[in-house]
């Protein structure tokens, strides 16, 4: 009865869950035991015909006291217990997690991952592994929430805090800031995404295409929570909207005229408190970035607003790579990366859980029911299509590889049969 | 308890006011409890500040170790030393107004009330030391030792604030004094007044030792 | 109970209400239940503001996104609907209200100990609520109640004023507090030993104990924010070297013994509605009473409980958490001794003792919710959840205010010597039950889903079930606007008079007239015997 | 109720006591500020704080038996007078037990034999880029 709680998706969620589903439990049992005792006293002894009838002078029980001092006693004990060591674990962090920086701001979660990859209002671990959150707060108190994975801890400034958990399950969690951090608290909502083993090493890797200047702007100003103040789509917040502000013209407090140009954008960053437009808030509200921001951040920042004053293009959702004009063994190389082989099978020669792809082709080798083989096209198609239908000495038996059937046609897997000649 | 029972004490200037819901004794002793429950608020009042210091001093052992020779201690001495008159001086109030004797129970307060302007002028003289040094409130050197000076500035200002409420109490029971109001039936103001001078020493004589001495 | 020397003049012209005329004889008064329904008059204008404000919120949560305030503004309200319920609307009270009103009446006293504290009190608490008001007029506080640092001291609303009017109001607390500490010990009338103290007078005891014992605290501690907004003292400020955990620790010394503060009085409300409306004797009265002071003592050793998840040390979050279970032992000795007391009675469902019954529910409700909050491993998950939030309206609105609501039911013939619509009231008692589970027990569900509290937009799979809680909350004001204005018809426009003692009651504010006159009784009342002396003796006890 | 069972005179309402036993416990006052002074300015290291607090309680005795009456109250009058310095003891122990019991997350990592892969483990070191704790 009343199981509401979201999906596990932490190891200890589920323990965590049945202290809860305990306590309500017995939370019912007590309530209907109390009420349904009132109700029924309240319909059997009541006043009938407008007469009070004669009722007994009993003023109490020691026997009764005892037992309703006791029972609840040793009820509350056993919970205290239970919800205790439930949450010793959620305290005691196994070695070797991985440990990710998590700092809140208002309104914002900055993420800084061992390597030195940082993200905002998002975050990948791998499936499987212990996560260690250290969190600390720029400004005021914030709280770090993961409903999913039953973990949450607050973000105080001046201090650093933990929280970890091992993640059972791939998927998009959803993280909130439970301390009341000002306007935008509910808005400060983070995601954070569970994926397999294989792919945040890929994702960790990924430093990413070289960005433009005005990409690396937008960039600086997520991670500078510049969006509290100031929005992109021309809504009104506390600062002006950076859409269309470069090349406006307009007044100071003073009386002074302005454009918005290069120079005017890097003295509001570094300096706001030079000159404040009309209307605004006067003095400025906006912390100085004097020292915090390079010339060249300055530079890309203003090549991002710059972006955001031209005419707006027709955005491409997503640059479609032409398949047609690729060599098979490129095509086969992104199914490769698509598909997530690497998680299992490596391209230089070490042994994860499968054979690394490198030198496979063309090697002979003997099948655990005894047969031999060579890796040729056919041997290879196989593999992919049906793992378990011939399984090589030395690997697990039923393989953990899933059956490709169905999702890749025999075109990819002529491809992907090229990629791998090219390892030799 | 019936109404008129103590009405001969409006011909009575010494005797107790009358007050139509409590005898005279239970009124006193009505009054000196409420005073102590009073008091029981006071001493946790500053007992906010008291646990604030202990947990800093801990974690800025150092700061507050330095900070402390920073103070004055020879004028903390001498303060606690006039406090600690002043409330002998009041409780020497109590025994006179105990035996009617109103102008010594003037007297006495009046020698209090002296302490007492004396502690604040020391105090304000501890205090422009530490303006010149800039560590009075907004100094530039306000937080040079943590949060030992803003913690020093609180806890001696609420202080010397009970010491200003404490000499306008005092004096108010002086004036009943002079008016000739206390018999040995009727002092309960004196020894009200009293136990709320005598709490402001007691403050005094946690903060000297925690403040000047051992920080 | 019988009582050698009480007065009972049916039919005096007299009373406390018409022995002196104007305004001016109202705000010069001493006299304890003028002083109450002053306190009355002023908390219910602050309940409905208190409660306009919890309108604004719930409108702005019926649906996602914003409905008709901005975040900033929705902050502000929310803020203001704590701030109002609770430092000027439920902290005062059932003490300051109905306390003060049958206090002396009840120990068979002519007045409280110190009136003119008592009047004193009540202009400090009108001081104030003008701080108050004036912090919401200049620019309203959008901190939450609880005042959190360091937002509380960037934030650029008229914190200062708003700390300042906590702090004044705290002091018209205690100053009740130890009005009622005083009058108890000194002025209880020959026969009245201690247990035979009605369990209401018990419930003030231990209440005006804490108001007491932890309001000073709490007034300290917003002095330093207000001295850090000042003068940047720094102690609650980590970029001067200060710790905001701290000020948690100091703010939930009070701010959790003042639950009780809130609900204690309630108990004993109940305490008195069900022996009368059963017709027997109060079940286990001394475990009743030594429960109440068990809460009072308990409430000062689990206020960090309320950290479990701010960061303070694994070892405080589990001492704190397992101490917390000492609160539900006491809690839960009351409640089955509420019910034994039904036992073979002879029970009447008058208005006070439906809200006596609802009270139980609701509380049950309260109670075992507060086990899921208490238990750590738990509480980690719910903590700043919309299941706090629900767990404790059910404690302070499902607790304190039906509590003071049945209060106000029972002792109105007493207070204005007329009788109420009998039929409206219980269908505002069915509303307003109706109307409160409906806005709350849906909040546990969200909470259980993982809904954050304050939030001023949500997620869409939340959508249902705040729009439930919307339409819950509507019928509940509408509940009590109707149960408050079916009073005060009564009281102003009603000519229907009530009897001194219309339900054959055995306690002392049942032995004078109704109202009472200016003194309460003629003669100081001797008493023999325990108020809940009902029923027929049986000879086995 | 207010009048003890104590050896001295007694007054109307209140406890009079003789002079002798005011001007006894000032003079026992000044000598011990003069001994709290005095050792205060030798390092016994963390005895300082404890004689310090021990002698400022003992003062404090004195001028709440003697200059307050405290010895010749109602128990009552005792209980509201000890409840504070216990609630504040209480107060004191609560932050006490929580600050300085605080782990810095760097030490939080229990050493349970835990399945990682090298890749992780060698990573796990790699992270201590943030400032040391608050003091």
């Amino acid at each position: 009865m009343f199981r509401y709680l979201p999906e596990q998706a932490s190891d200890f969620a589920h323990s965590v869950d049945s202290i809860n589903n305990l306590i309500t439990d017995i939370s019912v049992f007590f309530t209907v035991l109390i009420v349904g005792a009132m109700i029924y006293f309240g319909i059997r002894y009541r006043r009938r015909g407008g007469v009070d009838h004669a009722t007994p002078r009993i003023e109490g029980s020691h026997f009764l006291e005892v037992i309703w001092t006791v029972v609840p006693t040793i009820i509350c004990i056993v919970v205290a217990v239970y919800g205790v060591y439930g949450f010793r674990v959620m305290r005691e962090v196994p070695a070797g997690a991985i440990e990710i920086n998590v700092t809140g701001r208002q309104w914002a979660w900055n993420f800084t991952y061992p390597s030195g990859k940082k993200t905002v209002d998002e975050f990948v671990v791998p499936v499987g592994k212990p996560i260690k959150l250290v969190i600390t707060s720029e400004d005021v108190l914030h709280s770090f929430f993961v409903p999913a994975m039953r973990t949450k801890v607050d973000a105080v400034p001046g201090q650093y805090t933990y929280q970890w958990f091992r993640p059972i399950k791939t998927g998009d969690f959803q993280v909130f800031c439970t301390e009341y951090c000002g306007t935008k608290h509910s808005a400060m909502l983070a995601k954070l995404r569970v994926v397999s083993e294989a792919e945040f090493a890929r994702w960790e890797a990924d430093k990413g295409r070289a960005l433009s200047p005005a990409e690396q702007g937008e960039a600086l100003v997520k991670l500078n929570a510049c969006g509290s103040c100031h929005s992109v789509d021309g809504s009104a917040v506390v600062g002006p909207t950076f859409l269309k502000l470069y090349g406006r013209k307009g007044e100071f407090s003073d009386g002074q005229q302005y454009t918005a140009d290069e120079n005017y954008i890097k003295e509001s960053i570094l300096n706001p408190q030079a000159h404040v437009v009309k209307g605004y808030p006067n003095p400025s509200p906006m912390p100085a970035f004097e020292g915090k921001l390079s010339d060249e951040d300055i530079t890309n920042i203003i090549q991002y607003i710059k972006s955001l004053s031209e005419a707006p293009k027709v955005v491409v959702a997503k640059k479609q790579e032409d398949l047609t004009t690729m060599a098979p063994a490129d095509r086969g190389k992104k199914y490769y990366q698509e598909k997530l082989c690497i998680g299992c099978h490596s391209l230089d020669g070490s042994r994860v859980v499968g054979p690394s792809f490198k030198g496979l082709y063309g090697k002979a080798g003997k099948f655990t029911d005894g047969g031999s083989y060579v890796a040729d096209d056919a041997y290879i198609t196989e593999s992919i299509l049906k793992p378990n239908a011939h399984v090589v000495e030395g690997y697990p038996a039923p393989s953990p590889m899933p059956a490709y059937e169905g999702q890749l046609s025999e075109e990819q897997v002529k491809d992907i049969i090229e990629f791998m000649k090219t390892l030799k | 308890m019936s109404h008129g029972e103590h009405a001969h004490t409006l011909d009575d200037p010494q005797g107790p006011p009358h007050i139509h819901h409590m005898d005279p004794p239970t009124a006193y002793h009505a009054a000196k409890f409420g005073m102590w429950l009073f008091l029981a608020t006071e001493l946790l009042l500053f007992g906010v500040m008291f646990a604030a210091f202990a947990v800093f001093r801990w974690k800025y052992f150092h700061e507050f170790h330095e900070a402390s020779s920073h103070l004055n201690w020879k004028l903390g001495a001498l303060n606690t030393a006039v406090l600690l008159i002043s409330s002998y001086y009041a409780a020497i109030a109590v025994d006179h107004a105990q035996h009617g004797r109103n102008k010594q129970v003037l007297k006495s307060l009046l020698i209090t009330i002296g302490c007492a302007v004396g502690f604040l002028i020391i105090k304000t003289i501890e205090y422009s030391e530490k303006y010149h040094h800039g560590y009075f409130i907004g100094g530039e050197n306000f937080h040079e030792f943590k949060t030992f000076l803003p913690l020093y500035f609180c806890m001696t200002g609420i202080h010397a604030l009970h010491v200003i409420i404490g000499m306008g109490l005092l004096g108010w029971v002086a004036t009943l004094a002079a008016k000739n109001r206390f018999s040995s039936r009727y002092y309960t103001p004196v020894e009200v007044g009293a136990l709320y001078w005598h709490l402001v020493d007691l403050i005094w004589i946690y903060l000297f030792p925690l403040l000047y001495l051992v920080g | 109970m019988s009582a050698s020397s009480t007065t009972a003049i049916a039919g005096s012209e007299t009373n406390y209400l018409n022995c002196e005329r104007g305004i001016w004889s109202w705000l010069t008064t001493v006299d304890h239940k003028r002083i109450a329904l002053m306190y009355l008059y002023t908390l219910t204008l602050f309940f409905f503001v208190g409660g306009i404000a919890a309108l604004a919120v719930r409108t702005e949560l019926a649906f996602p996104g914003g409905q008709i305030m901005s975040a900033d503004t929705y902050n502000r309200w929310f803020t203001a609907h704590g701030v109002i319920m609770i430092f000027l609307f439920i902290v005062p009270g059932i003490p300051a209200v109905m306390g003060n009103f049958l206090l002396p009446l009840m120990i068979g006293a002519y007045d409280v100990a110190f009136p003119k504290l008592n009047l004193l009190s009540l202009y400090v608490y009108w001081l104030g609520a003008a701080m108050a008001l004036v912090s919401l007029g200049i620019h309203p506080v959008d901190t939450g109640w609880t005042f959190y640092g360091p937002y509380s001291i960037k934030t650029g609303s008229a914190v200062v004023w708003m700390t300042g009017a906590a702090f004044v109001l705290g002091f018209s607390s205690i100053l009740t507090g130890l009005n009622f500490i005083v009058t108890i010990h000194k002025l209880r009338c020959p026969g009245m030993t201690w247990w035979r103290l009605p369990v209401f007078v018990w419930a003030l005891y231990a209440t005006s104990a804490i108001q007491v014992l932890a309001t000073p605290v709490v007034g300290m501690t917003l002095m330093l924010l207000i001295f850090e907004r000042a003068f940047g003292v720094g102690v609650f400020n980590p970029a001067l070297g200060g710790d905001p955990v701290l000020f948690e620790h100091f703010f939930w010394f009070y701010s959790h013994p003042v639950v009780y503060i809130m609900v204690l009085p309630a108990f004993g409300v109940i305490g008195e509605i069900i022996p009368v409306f059963s017709r027997k004797p109060l079940f286990g009265y001394r475990a009743v009473v030594v429960s109440s002071m068990g809460i009072a003592l308990v409430g000062f050793v689990v206020w960090a409980h309320h950290m479990l998840v701010s960061g303070i040390s694994d070892f405080s979050a589990q001492f704190f958490s397992i101490v917390t279970f000492l609160v539900a032992i006491p809690t839960a000795v009351k409640v089955f001794n509420w019910v034994s007391t039904m036992y073979k009675g002879s029970i009447t469902f008058s208005t006070p003792m439906l809200y006596a019954m609802a009270f139980v529910f609701l509380f049950m409700i309260a109670g075992t919710t507060g086990i899921y909050l208490a238990t750590l491993a738990v509480d980690v998950f719910y903590h700043d959840t919309y299941f706090v939030v629900a767990h404790f309206h059910y404690t302070i609105q499902g607790g304190a205010v039906i509590g003071l609501i049945a209060a106000l039911h029972y002792w109105f013939p007493k207070m204005f010597g007329k009788m109420y619509n009998d039929l409206i009231a219980r269908a505002a008692w069915f509303l307003i039950i109706l109307g409160f589970n409906l806005t709350f027990l849906p909040q546990f569900v969200l909470g259980m889903q993982g809904m954050p509290r304050r939030y001023y937009d949500y997620l869409p799979q939340f959508a249902d079930l705040h729009l439930a809680s919307t339409i819950g909350a509507y019928i509940n004001a509408f509940g009590y606007s109707l149960a408050l204005l079916n009073l005060f018809w009564a009281m102003a426009v009603s000519k229907k008079k009530a009897p001194s003692n219309p339900y054959d009651a055995l306690g002392l504010e049942w032995r004078t007239q109704s109202p009472p006159i200016k003194d309460n009784f003629e003669t100081i009342p001797t008493v023999d015997d325990t108020p809940y002396a009902y029923g027929t003796p049986v000879a086995s006890h | 109720m207010g009048h003890s069972s104590g050896s001295d005179i007694h007054g109307e309402l209140g406890h009079v006591l003789p002079l002798k036993t005011y001007k006894t416990v000032l003079g026992a006052l000044l000598i011990l500020t003069i001994i709290t002074v005095a050792v205060s300015r030798v390092d016994f290291g963390t005895m300082n704080l404890v004689v310090a607090m021990v002698v400022a309680s003992i003062k404090a005795v004195l001028v709440a038996l003697f200059f307050m009456h405290l010895k010749y109250e109602s128990p009552i009058t005792w209980l509201y007078a000890g409840i504070p310095v216990f609630l504040l003891g209480l107060l004191i122990g609560g932050v006490f037990i929580d600050d300085p019991l605080r782990v810095d997350p760097k030490n939080a990592t229990v050493s349970v034999a835990e399945v990682g892969t090298s890749k992780a483990s060698a990573r796990d070191h790699a992270g201590d880029h943030h400032g040391a704790n608050h003091h």
